[in-house]
């Protein structure tokens, strides 16, 4: 029988409510995630279910002690999923949009990302925090970022950021059920897409890169979306005789150094894409693992396909210009023959 | 202080300008000519036209997300901001910012801002330049209800309380953050009851009725030039349509839009109230409405027939020289 | 509520300890032995013990960079503090984390932090985490005058006033953030005038009295007990010693410290308080004291006695897994 | 005659002097830049002059209304200056220690950084953010961060890293004067060093790196601090017959491509010294350069020498073996070979 499909959205949407079915402790905290708080007609159901409706329905199977809506307090009630975490609930944190986080950084950066370590071990922060990253939706420069490259580089922070429906159901509940700080990545313009997406719970672990598609004659590496543009350019790069092999990290930190470097041991090219700015991003982060760790496999220089390092603009013309894309990515890869 | 007919006039004209500016880019929107995120003013034109009775350009403005009202009162040119929601090249920020974020330096409009709480901040900084250059320039800070939540505008009020700032913190109040009520998310009745943590003035009036704005700002503003420091006023009001478009605002109290359009609509309000003062004729009123509408529809068309921006616009502008 | 005899025992003892550990790390610090930044709470001990004397280890606890005497209060072993401060593997936190960042969670201290304001937003976690599970367990938030203009405390207070959170948002006024008086940073004379801005109860009392820290945080407590919800206290308090070790403190006013120390040492008036009312004997405070000062000894022989951490600790308790 | 020796803090404070006197608009506001703000009997003049001293004596040159103690509000204070820059002033703010960036983070990232772009380049925000860096002090995980990554990673910030008292106050001179916002990084532990500095004011260009030693058979880059414990390395490698050249690049955004690059290409070999994380940092940032435009120059591995992906540990002996050294480097360097 085929598949079930779902779509990117419907996905999250699941494994939240399987998580939550399974464990009281995990509770859902955000801007309007139900939306529609005392108001009477509503009868205590959502309004919105989040700006993308991905937490939709949850409130009304869950009540309002534990899908909680927020005031536009980042700070407090970012700062309050640390500390809610630190003394026992498993929370998720919603914050809305990626380009946001800097209202409450401070609570990732010095408080839930080094509580652990400061205390010696004796706490931990099992919270994750859902958030939409990305180009392509005309949202302009505040509302248009990407910025897991950030939280890479900050240590007690894991970053995940998946590309499928099905990696986006497994990786959100291996997150639920972590007990470390992790940040989850959504791509604003991937939640309709369909996929297949199993009924029953089921995790895939963290630090496992996912093949995306096999080739011998070079390695891209990419992330989130930027891995249906490798697709595609793999597809026409097959055409002029080359074959790619695509390599999905699906999780940034921790991140999976070996899948990488045996799959350029394999093909001596890499290029590696990331929608993100192009200064000590994720793209560079790679790069220089394999220019120390895989030297002495390549054959040819590492490329990066990146954003060009400017806000992101509005106008579309401009924005399809700024966002890297499978003709750019095909450019690069031919520049290394 | 009795308002001149000359104001009079003025007023009637940004209310129906930002109006019809709304409507239209709803329009617009569902077209698909529009693209991105659009927040809609509608239904709130006596705050922003209000508060800007007693401005010059020289005088400062921050926004926020919601902002295309508050420029336009400051006096922006609705041609270039709506090439701008088209993402023209002809637009006020050459297409590169859009709705959220369209500022006017000329016009002291210091920008729209995606960030909710954003702009209380970049308020105090315009007030510290006036106040250290020694010029009586008076900044307007425009939040929302939702925005009063957050930890910058607390700051805010803070260093403008302590350092005497020539700054008006404006709390529009239209009873929701997103499809959030401001009886859930606020500690506190009234926004303005929270002056008094900040040893300012506050004061909350009725902002629909402009007339009310207009007497609570005018005092705000002639405190903030003489130097007596910040005021923290509110106006209530209504958003007549969703949060964004596309919103299907069933938080909403079914028949509360419409109770609002037709027993409080700001521009309703006014009209009844200088006609039956008869301060001006509903001849006068109607030549303004046909001029504005027909300054809008060349608006939308100057947008139309605008090009887009070069692709090499994308890398210009990051920084001065680099 | 009368205190019995075996809770002021209990307070003039933690007061002590506090003391006593503070002068001596002062001690310590100018030896080298202590390395980084130390702040001392000598001189607000009325505060921290005043407030504990109604809490159990159930309780929650967030502090600040001048945490010592709250974990003392809160009941955190002084010699394991001491090796912390000293940077030993037998400290709090194994030497990882110093004077800024102890913590203990057996005993509800959620840690020292060395970010002003950090706080506040944890203390609404530990005190959703209680009203989710449903128990009678109270969050005490400490924070300074300074603290008092972060963002972060606004929200907190807002958010925790919405939620009807079971914490006490305790001021600790010492009248200086760092070099900087309260009458210049701060808009209001008392920081409690500003828990109107959230519709909750505000009470100002004199921190270095440890019978009105008590009998206003007993009140506090049992309303967030009875789920009725958050508290601002302030107590006005002043710092024995400089904003950290080595502050030349110019900007006090002359003789200000010995008039604080001669007219309003907490541990002094807490003494004549109960010796006048012959409550406790004379000899009975001079047993805690001699108790005391070779609780403290033998602290600091375990720290100078503590081998310092392997090397390998550098890189574990980063992740539960990583 | 012998040059004028100045320490790191008095070269930093000489170039504010110097720049308050020429130009009105240059202001100063932090908190405690001048401390003691209302207090009687001070007179007006400063407690503190900044927690290290560097803006001692300021207040009493210039006055309160062009040296302002802020409260506790970094959000509103760095907001205030960036506003403050847009509308015609020249701040320079100070932000304490670095680790406390999280807390005013979105008035760098969404406002200052970005402004002059959604604007379409009607505004500008000359603005310098001075702040303390770094390890050493013993300050443990939240005051003794690095971070300039982070920062570098931003479009519309530029990133100044001085390692010496010349270039301190050369690099904050052109940074006062420079129209963007500039975030200027003073390492905790250097205050006290001394250098020769001439009296009169002078510039350094940004994107200009400088050849702190010349070598012929490896490149070593350093940052800040790193120069230093670069330039002992280099002297236990000539013992063993390597010799290092060392690049200080002084500012990494704008960063010095061409000065690298050739020098690369002259030795063929790389080391990058960055006491940031590992995770997406300047390290990475370089490597990947290398990697892509320098790639055909190498005959060995990028090295990079960084600290570890941990908070910075309290404990002196912990806090020694997390920290990049001389040792490292040269261990580093050697590997190489
Ligand atoms: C820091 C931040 N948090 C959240 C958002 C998402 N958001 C945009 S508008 C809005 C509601 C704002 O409500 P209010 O301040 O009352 O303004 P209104 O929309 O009612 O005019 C929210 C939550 C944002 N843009 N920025
Ligand atoms: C976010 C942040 N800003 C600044 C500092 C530097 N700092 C440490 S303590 C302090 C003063 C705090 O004053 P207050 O809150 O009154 O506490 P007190 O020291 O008087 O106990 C400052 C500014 C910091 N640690 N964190
Ligand atoms: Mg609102
Ligand atoms: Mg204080």
């Amino acid at each position: 029988m085929a598949e079930r499909q779902l779509n990117f959205n419907e996905a999250l949407n699941e494994a939240m409510r399987q998580e939550m079915q399974r464990d009281p402790k995990v509770i859902l905290l955000g801007e309007d995630v139900a939306g529609g708080a005392d108001v009477e007609h509503l009868d205590g159901d959502d309004a919105w279910g989040g700006v993308l409706g991905v937490t939709k329905g949850l409130v009304k199977e869950f009540g309002r002690e534990r899908v909680l809506d927020t005031p536009i307090s980042e700070s407090g009630f970012i700062g309050a999923a640390v500390g809610a975490a630190v003394t026992g609930l498993r929370p998720i944190a919603e914050m809305m949009f990626v380009g946001f986080m800097g209202v409450c950084f401070d609570q990732i950066l010095n408080q839930g990302a080094k509580l652990r370590y400061m205390f010696g071990g004796k706490a931990q922060v099992p919270l994750v925090i859902r958030t939409i990253y990305g180009g392509g939706f005309r949202a302009a420069a505040q509302h248009s970022q990407v910025l897991y490259s950030l939280f890479t580089h900050i240590p007690g922070v894991k970053t995940v950021v998946p590309s499928t429906p099905y990696d986006a159901k497994g990786l959100l509940i291996s997150s639920i059920r972590d007990n470390d700080l992790v940040i989850f990545f959504e791509d604003i313009t991937l939640g309709a897409m369909k996929g297949p997406v199993p009924e029953e719970p089921y995790e895939i672990p963290f630090g496992q890169a996912d093949i995306k598609r096999e080739g011998s004659d070079l390695t891209i590496v990419a992330i989130g979306k930027m891995v249906h543009h490798a697709l595609l350019a793999a597809e026409e790069l097959q055409k002029q005789g080359k074959s790619a092999e695509i390599i999905d990290p699906r999780t940034l930190s921790p991140f999976d150094e070996e899948t990488v470097l045996k799959s350029v041991e394999k093909t001596g090219r890499l290029v590696i894409v990331d929608e993100s700015h192009p200064r000590c991003n994720m793209a560079t982060d790679i790069a220089a693992t394999v220019a120390d760790k895989g030297f002495d496999f390549l054959n040819a220089p590492i490329k990066t396909v990146s954003s060009p390092h400017t806000p992101v603009p509005f106008s579309p013309t401009l924005e399809d210009h700024y966002l890297p894309n499978a003709t750019k990515v095909t450019a690069a890869a031919l520049a290394l023959f | 202080m009795e308002l001149s007919k000359e104001q009079l006039v003025w007023m009637y004209e940004r209310m129906q300008v930002i109006r019809v500016f709304e409507n239209r880019v709803k329009v617009e929107f569902g077209k698909g000519k529009i693209p991105g995120f659009v927040h809609l003013y509608a239904g709130e034109e006596a705050i922003a036209v209000g508060i800007c009775t007693n401005l010059t350009d020289a005088d400062y403005m921050t926004s926020t997300h919601r902002g295309h009202g508050h420029c336009i009162a400051k006096g922006v040119d609705p041609r270039g901001m709506m090439a701008e929601l088209f993402g023209r090249a002809t637009g006020t920020c050459k297409g590169k910012g859009g709705s959220m974020h369209i500022a006017d330096m000329d016009k002291g409009m210091l920008g729209a801002n995606g960030i909710v709480g954003g702009g209380p901040p970049l308020a105090c900084g315009s007030g510290l330049t006036a106040k250290t250059n020694k010029t009586d320039q008076v900044t307007i800070c425009f939040f929302g209800d939702g925005a009063s939540e957050q930890g910058t505008l607390h700051e805010s009020l803070n260093l403008a309380a302590i350092w005497k700032l020539p700054i008006v913190f404006v709390a529009e109040n239209n009873g929701y953050a997103e499809s959030t009520p401001a009886h859930y998310h606020c500690s506190v009745e009234n926004i303005a009851d929270r002056a008094a943590a900040y040893n300012m003035p506050g004061l909350s009036v009725d902002g629909n009725d402009i007339f009310a704005v207009e007497e609570a700002a005018q005092q705000a503003i002639a405190r903030a030039r003489a130097g007596q420091g910040p005021t923290l006023l509110e106006c209530k009001t209504y958003r007549f349509f969703g949060h964004f478009e596309g919103d299907q605002q069933t938080y909403k109290i079914p028949g509360e839009t419409e109770k609002y359009q037709n027993e409080k609509d700001p521009i309703t309000l006014f009209k009844d109230n200088v006609l039956s003062r008869n301060l001006v004729t509903a001849a006068e009123l109607n030549a303004i409405e046909e001029q504005v509408n027909a300054q809008i529809e060349a608006a939308v068309q100057f947008a139309e027939d605008s090009p887009f921006p070069e692709v090499e616009e994308t890398f210009t502008d990051v920084y001065v020289n680099y």
